[in-house]
């Protein structure tokens, strides 16, 4: 009983940390630009293709580079791609929020074409950052990769919550999500703001994609249910607010947990959905959220 | 406006005729809008003939199938093109349909016949519409897409958890359509029935969506699109509104979905229920251009026979790489619609006042 | 009872009591001008009676029926309308067009109906703008476009007017126009509360002043005796050269 | 339609950007070169019409009207699900075109449609793999040996919910109970599953020795991924479609190692038949360096059935199923190929699986058309059971 | 720099909207340290005018600011550069405190000893807005909020001040609290002030020197005294005084 539930608290911690840092950048852009950039689970897709092409020695022979290396590229794809991402088009539609969900969307879609043109639509799996398992001999399993992922997100998140709260240039972030004009009045640098912002986000998705990649599994459809995690947790969380996506996360997370050892993996996402769904009727502006003000 | 028209005078009086008797009812036309519209009727009437003329029997297939999907692009339209609350979960409605005809053939009865299963399966779709849109119509912008976004997951989450009755990822079967109409037997097994069978509630579906598009309710789901409090302000229930978009949408939703069901013979989580569709649906009106009923028409024309026939030739992948680039490229660089634009060229070149598409 | 009255009206945002148990009547007829400082709750009053914002406490009576817990469109049913702060207009629709939309019925399965084209003209013709119904709200100078809201509260064939700041933004000239029209919108039996920190404009409308303070009343009289208040005159006036 | 020419059209149906439908397509074509090397099918030129499913019925019912209404084929061998299988039959039984299926495995493809209505469905038959059935007929005859070789005794079941596994789910818990076998464990995952702890932690919760998952749907590498990152204590077995792949090794980083997959063909590991080297050497030849370098089950099913239609229709000389279908079902039954994958023979009209492929035994009652193949050190695809056509001895992971 | 180089010159600065034309080559120049007013009736253009210096809409035409040519500049080092815009609609950041807000007006300045002076000078400016250091701004008063707008503007450190329309919809007593703002900045610190107003009173009563903009053109210039008499004022303000 002890062994159930002490697992059900470490694979629940592990799972949320992971989906915190994969809605984090998605609030960042949803804050900020007021963009709901539906492209955000394409870029998780991007850093563990990214991190398969030059990790294993399976697609580009030559290239094979120790995984934390390919780490580090897959957390750079995912930046370069993201600022890509904004100013190849974003920039160009963010006045009209319905074609910037559009857009985005379907660059998501894209980018799964593209993937399976690429990759092929069977699943991948990744190299292991750190094989093998702990906590056996307390009657805990967890692989050390989720030890890993759970450090490393957390690592992520706390830098990223300094540096948006605690610092000039984060809080020209935020002061930016709530209103650009009066960032401009007040010689906020807008251009890098924004680059900042795309390029952490994308950076931060990077880092997931290896995560989820390795963790489930690297393959064309993979960027439907984070984007979906995403979309949940920050409106749970409420718009723009980073502790709220943490909280949300975890709220979502544990839910998982739950509903898995309960129900069988199934049901797995409908509670969340059902609990967003309650979430918004009752606390429109989510747990943490302001009210979502229109430019 | 001058009139300064080349075309022929006798065009333009064709149109008049119409206008007088019509154009309160539908909106007014020039002559090139009529000549157009006139004449994609009779290209699409006349569509068995020319392409069996052809040899190209393929095509029929692609425009039946464009028909359904123009139902759907239509009436999207009248509620997310109009009201300007933009669905992200619309082939829930459709998809609500096609799997209660699915579940009535395979749990009921697999001898219902389809003037049964249709109507229930309607009034399914009505009713899915409703619950969608009763709480959620109460939260705008972002918010509502989202829900409906998140409604497309749930219920294609469902089709997987009760797999036992939905047929999980593989579906279910449902098979033609098959009834009798003034004696005679109308079967979907028949390729040019099969098209008349998908084109004609297509047709009758698009006059009646622009009676009520181009009537008062037309103009106050516009209005609330652009101000909502000003309609409330006005004196109108804007929520009594909404969810009569919602009904508007959710009949024809039901009727292009039941549809699509027949066509293809089965139903499944991918071709009915995955966001995809629905953003097909969407990028068909935005394409065509949104709140005008007659462009989510072309665009859905115009998307289906580029998928199933001209895209092809990049390959299965390929083809929806392609496709999805050119929704892509419309959404930058025409965000008001191709068929708009054409629509607006050819009312710059008439006579009359443009078309009032909104 | 008068034919519009607060009884007792309290809105409180979470902790922030905007309007604190505020009791008005107005008679038909009558125009009584409501003044107090920035924040005092003369918004909020108008918002809790058009029900944009739903009422903490208290009762609102029009006509003598209760319409305290009205939806927003039951109220200009029963023959109120506002022109708010904010102007409003649907810049996508011509003027025409947005003064039509405020005579439609409300009813889902009314195809046709609303004005006709000529008394769309007359509605207008009331605030001089018959002369630019095809013009877009965005195109007009801003006098015309409040004076296009006041044509839209018009159109609801509205008992009675509540006119939030009507003359912001607009020069004497300008006030003096719109003035006018609202004695001649008296002299057709319309009862009307208008709101403004134009003393100059107000003043030479209102038969009487209320005046309030972090949402109590804290007089009430004709104009001149409200201008020569010293409590109005600390609270909201200051020295007289503002006026 | 479409025979003013004199080609004979085979028309071929299966997920062709998938690996499975693409080997399927490679072996059909492969069989068609052949056959036109030689003297084609009655001294008429093969061609082959390959049209996508998508996996899709809806998608595989138009694909195959056009097929059957434009194109004017004369023959359609494929379909790897069975659902997108049972989306068509209707159709390919009402315009008699005879239909070999090579990849669809649950029983019901015969026993609802050939069992119930003969005369409408006697255009349908199935030349591999053997049923659902009999492949848990033969499940359990491999459960037996694992019990004998290492001493296993708990079993866990899972499988993907999806129709072909219905029989497993059925038959197999019981049928291994009969033979003196504990079942500890049963589950039914929706393909799409991507989270694969919950699933190992309750199998090894159980206590099995070994867990026999059914996938054709659903991706186990997460699952095996998982399996050896924490070292679990059992043995993974069963079937598992995406592992056929000989491209699984590398998709995986090497996660197969260890698992097992029983599979018409043994992936060419084995000399099931004389059949069976010269197929899978010519394949080689002609794609080993595609995606995949080897047919994969149902590419010999594929090819098989390519020869057993030219021989019946040359026994019956005609391919005009207008109007000759019963001569050429009845040319049908009198199979009796040396395939690549098995010797074919057809259950007859009045037995359970009418039109259905036999499954072929040794002399201890043994089912032997449905052989182990196991990834071992490196990404070699071995034979390891039955124990007359391995290529090497089944092994276990070094933990357990 | 020589008193007699204009701080800010505007020379025949045409904006278009679209097809409308809303200022027709409108040429200004403002002396340092001066109260520089801009009236005209609505739509007349001053917004645009404004907008067009803080580089918020394109223009054809040359603006420089002491010398710069600001087409060549982007509107944060406008900002940066000591030309400061408080916007008819303040532009406030709604969730953060009224401290914060201050502090963003500062973000770019790293003069942290200076930063601190200033803050201490807008808190005793406005008083108002020292008792309510937390609140959230946008829970403030129309007032406080146009307060606070100006005292984020302060903390820029402006070495000119663009107020659009500072006493728009503001009680008396409250536009008289401004008045005396202006007048302490403007004596005591040498703050250069660009105002734009439509209600001229305000505007009459501080501005040394005054344009007359109508339907995007300069009707009139020139010191404030000579306003007093012309056929706007007068047709604008019968009745008043
Ligand atoms: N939605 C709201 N949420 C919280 N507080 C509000 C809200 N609306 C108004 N308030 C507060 O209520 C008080 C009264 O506001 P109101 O708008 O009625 O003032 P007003 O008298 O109209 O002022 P003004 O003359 O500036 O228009 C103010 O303190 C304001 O901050
Ligand atoms: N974004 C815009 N698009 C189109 N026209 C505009 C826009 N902004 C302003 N205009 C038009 O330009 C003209 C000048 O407007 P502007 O706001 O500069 O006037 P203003 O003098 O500041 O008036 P006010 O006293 O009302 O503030 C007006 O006719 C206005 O309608
Ligand atoms: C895996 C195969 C033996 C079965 C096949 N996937 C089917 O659906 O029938
Ligand atoms: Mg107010
Ligand atoms: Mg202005």
């Amino acid at each position: 009983m002890l062994g159930a539930i002490g697992s059900f608290l470490v694979t629940g911690a592990m799972i949320s940390a992971i989906y915190a840092l994969i809605a984090i950048g998605f609030t960042m852009i949803f804050g900020v630009g007021g963009v709901l950039n539906l492209a955000h689970g394409g870029l998780i897709m991007l850093g563990a293709y990214g991190f398969l092409v030059v990790t294993s020695s399976s697609t580009v022979e030559f290239l094979a580079i120790p995984p934390i290396a390919g780490l580090a590229v897959a957390i750079a794809v995912g930046a370069v791609a993201s600022y890509g991402l904004y100013v190849g088009l974003v920039e160009y539609i963010e006045d009209n929020p319905v074609i910037t969900f559009l857009a985005t969307l379907v660059v998501a879609l894209i980018l799964a074409e593209l993937a399976i043109v690429a990759f092929s639509s069977s699943p991948r799996g990744l190299v292991n950052l750190a094989p093998g398992s702990s906590g056996q001999s307390v009657g805990l399993r967890v692989t050390n990769l989720e030890i890993v992922a759970f450090v490393t997100s957390w690592v992520a998140i706390g830098l990223l919550w300094y540096y948006v709260t605690r610092t000039d240039d984060g809080r020209s972030i935020l002061a930016t999500s709530m209103s650009q004009r009066g960032a401009q009045l007040t010689g906020v640098d807008l251009p890098s703001v924004k680059a900042k912002t795309w390029l952490i986000a994308g950076a931060l998705a990077g880092l997931a994609g290896v995560f989820i990649g390795t963790l489930q599994q690297t393959s064309p459809t993979m960027w439907l249910d984070p984007l979906a995690l995403a979309f949940i947790i920050v409106v749970i969380g409420g718009i723009g607010s980073i502790k709220g996506s943490i909280v949300a996360a975890y709220l979502i997370g544990y839910l998982e947990t739950l509903t898995v050892t309960l129900l069988g993996s199934g049901f797995r996402g409908t509670f969340s959905l059902v609990v967003l769904v309650i979430v918004l009727l009752v606390m429109p502006q989510g747990l943490f959220g302001r009210e979502w003000v229109h430019e | 406006m001058s009139s300064d028209t080349q075309t022929g005078g006798s065009l333009e009086s064709v149109a008049d005729g119409y206008n007088d008797r019509f154009g309160h009812l539908f909106g007014e036309l020039n002559g090139p809008q009529f000549a157009l519209l006139i004449g994609s009727l009779v290209v699409l009437l006349a569509a068995p003939v020319w392409t069996s003329l052809l040899g190209a029997g393929g095509l029929l297939r692609t425009l039946a199938l464009a028909s359904i999907w123009a139902i759907l692009a239509m009436a999207w339209d009248i509620q997310s093109g109009y009201t300007g609350y933009i669905s992200f979960g619309h082939a829930v409605l459709s998809g609500g349909a096609a799997y209660t005809t699915a579940m009535l053939v395979a749990h009921v009865n697999p001898d219902l016949p389809f003037l049964v299963t249709a109507p229930i399966s309607v009034f399914a779709a009505l009713v899915i519409g409703l619950v969608i849109a009763i709480p959620s119509l109460r939260l705008r912008g972002p918010y509502f897409s989202l829900v409906t976004f998140v409604a497309g997951l749930i219920f294609y989450q469902l089709t997987y958890a009760f797999s036992g009755y939905t047929g999980g990822e593989l579906g279910q079967r449902v098979g033609r359509i098959e009834f009798e109409l003034a004696g005679a037997q109308v079967t979907t097994f028949d390729p040019v029935t099969r098209y008349y069978v998908m084109l004609v509630p297509m047709l009758v579906i698009a006059v009646a969506l622009l009676y009520v598009a181009r009537s008062n309710v037309g103009m106050i789901l516009i209005a609330i699109r652009e101000n909502e409090e000003a309609v409330a302000a006005a004196g109108i229930d804007t929520t009594k509104f909404k969810i009569w978009s919602f009904v508007l949408s959710s009949i024809p939703m039901g009727v292009g979905g039941v549809l699509l069901a027949h066509f293809y013979g089965s139903v499944n989580p991918l071709n009915f229920l995955l966001v995809d569709r629905s953003i097909e649906i969407i990028a068909m009106a935005v394409v065509g251009g949104m709140s005008s009923i007659l462009g989510p028409i072309g665009g859905a024309f115009l998307v289906i026979v580029l998928r199933e026939e001209v895209l092809g030739v990049f390959g299965v992948t390929g083809r929806w790489v392609a496709l999805w680039t050119v929704v892509l490229l419309v959404l930058v660089f025409a965000r008001d619609g191709l068929f708009r634009k054409l629509w607006h060229i050819l009312g710059d070149r008439g006579r009359a006042d443009g078309g009032d598409d909104e | 009872m008068s034919f519009f009255e607060l009884d007792g009206l309290t809105k409180r945002f979470g902790g922030l009591v905007a309007v604190d148990d505020l009791s008005l009547s107005v008679d038909r007829g009558e125009i009584v001008g409501l003044i107090g400082p920035n924040g005092s709750g003369k918004s909020t009053v108008f918002n809790c009676t058009m029900s944009r914002y739903t009422v903490s406490d208290g009762s609102i009576h029009f006509d003598g029926d209760e319409i305290t817990d009205l939806k927003t469109h039951e109220v200009v049913e029963n023959g109120l309308a506002r022109v708010s702060q904010e102007s409003n207009p649907i810049d996508a629709m011509t003027v025409g067009a947005n003064i039509k939309l405020f005579t439609l019925p409300n009813s889902v399965t009314s195809i046709r109906g609303g004005a006709s084209d000529d008394e769309i003209f007359n509605y207008a013709a009331r605030l001089d703008l018959e002369d630019k119904l095809h013009e877009q709200p965005d195109e007009l100078p801003h006098a015309d476009v409040r004076r296009l809201e006041v044509a839209k509260a018009l159109a609801t064939d509205p008992e009675m007017m509540l006119l939030d700041e009507p003359f912001a933004g607009m020069n004497q000239q300008e006030i003096d126009g719109l003035v006018e029209k609202f004695e001649e919108l008296r002299d057709a039996g319309m009862t009307m509360i208008v709101v403004d920190h134009n003393m100059g404009g107000l003043m030479r409308l209102v038969d009487r002043v209320v005046v309030i303070h972090n949402g109590t009343k804290i007089a009430a009289g004709d104009p001149e005796a409200i201008a020569e208040n010293d409590q109005v005159r600390r609270a909201y006036l200051g020295s007289s050269e503002a006026m | 339609l479409g025979d003013e020419d004199d080609l004979i059209r085979v028309g071929h149906i299966g997920p062709l950007q998938q690996d499975m439908g693409a080997g399927s397509e490679n072996s059909a074509q492969l069989a068609v070169d052949q056959l036109n090397d030689e003297d084609g099918i009655m001294d008429r030129e093969v061609e082959l019409v390959s049209v996508d499913s998508l996996g899709d019925p809806g998608e595989a019912l138009t694909a195959t009207e056009e097929m059957v209404e434009q194109d004017g084929v004369d023959v359609i061998i494929g379909t790897f699900v069975t659902e997108v299988m049972q989306g068509i039959t209707d159709y390919v039984a009402d315009v008699d075109v005879p239909f070999l299926i090579t990849g669809s495995a649950d029983p019901v493809t015969v026993t609802d449609t050939v069992a119930e209505d003969y005369d409408r469905f006697k255009n349908i038959f199935r030349s591999g793999p053997i049923n659902s059935d009999l492949q848990a007929e033969g499940m359990v005859d491999y459960a037996e040996f694992l019990a004998d070789e290492y001493g296993w005794t708990q079993f866990a079941h899972i499988a993907d919910d999806a129709a072909w596994t219905e029989p497993f789910s059925d038959n197999l818990p019981d049928a291994l109970e009969d033979a003196g076998l504990d079942v500890v464990h049963e589950d039914r995952l929706a393909p799409g599953t991507d989270d694969w702890a919950p699933v190992n932690s309750d199998i090894d919760d159980a206590d099995a020795d070994a867990v026999f998952r059914f996938f054709a749907h659903n991706v186990g590498t997460g699952m095996l991924v998982n399996w050896r990152e924490n070292e679990y204590e059992f043995a993974i077995e069963g079937i598992h479609v995406p592992g056929m792949s000989p491209e699984f090794w590398d998709d995986s980083e090497g996660a197969a190692l260890y698992e097992t997959i029983s599979q018409s063909g043994a992936a060419g590991a084995a000399d099931i038949t004389s059949e069976t080297g010269p197929f899978v050497d010519a394949y080689v030849e002609e794609y080993g360096d595609d995606r995949p370098s080897l047919p994969m089950y149902m590419g010999f099913n594929t090819y098989d059935a390519v020869f057993i239609y030219k021989d019946a229709v040359e026994r019956a000389g005609t391919v005009d199923y207008q109007a000759d279908i019963d001569t050429i079902v009845d040319e049908l039954l009198e199979t009796d190929h040396e395939g690549a994958a098995s010797e074919i023979e057809f259950y007859g009209p009045d037995e359970d699986y009418p039109h259905d492929v036999r499954e072929t035994t040794d002399d201890d009652g043994v089912i032997t058309n449905f052989p182990v193949t196991q990834w071992q050190d490196e990404g070699e695809f071995e034979c390891v059971y039955p124990e007359h056509l391995a290529s090497a001895d089944h092994i276990t992971p070094e933990w357990l | 720099m020589a008193d007699s180089d204009p701080h800010l010159e505007i020379e025949d600065l045409h904006v278009y909207y679209g097809k409308s034309h809303a200022l027709k080559g409108v040429s200004l120049s403002i002396e340092p340290g001066e109260i520089y007013g801009v009236i005209g009736p609505n739509g007349a253009g001053k917004t645009t005018m404004l907008n067009a210096i803080a580089g918020f809409v394109d223009y054809e035409g040359a603006i420089h600011y002491d010398g710069i040519d600001l087409a060549t500049v982007s509107p944060r080092d406008i900002v940066t550069d000591g030309l400061v815009y408080c916007t008819e609609d303040r532009d406030l950041f709604p969730f953060f405190s009224v401290h914060e807000n201050l502090q963003m007006g500062a973000q770019f300045r790293d003069d942290r000893e200076a930063v601190k002076r200033d803050l201490e000078m807008v808190y005793d400016l406005f008083p108002r807005l020292d008792e309510r250091r937390e609140q959230e701004a946008e829970t403030m008063s129309g007032g406080e909020q146009q307060m606070l707008a100006i005292g984020r503007a302060l903390m820029s450190d402006p070495d000119l001040l663009m107020l659009d329309e500072p006493t728009l919809g503001l009680a008396p007593i409250i536009i008289e609290d401004i008045n005396d703002a202006i007048e302490t900045l403007n004596e005591d610190e040498g703050l250069t002030i660009l105002l734009a107003e439509q209600n001229s009173t305000f505007a009459l009563r501080h501005a040394e020197r005054l344009a007359l903009l109508e339907t995007g053109e300069i009707e009139l210039a020139g010191p404030a005294d000579e306003f007093q008499d012309s056929d706007y004022i007068q047709e604008a303000y019968i009745g008043i005084h």
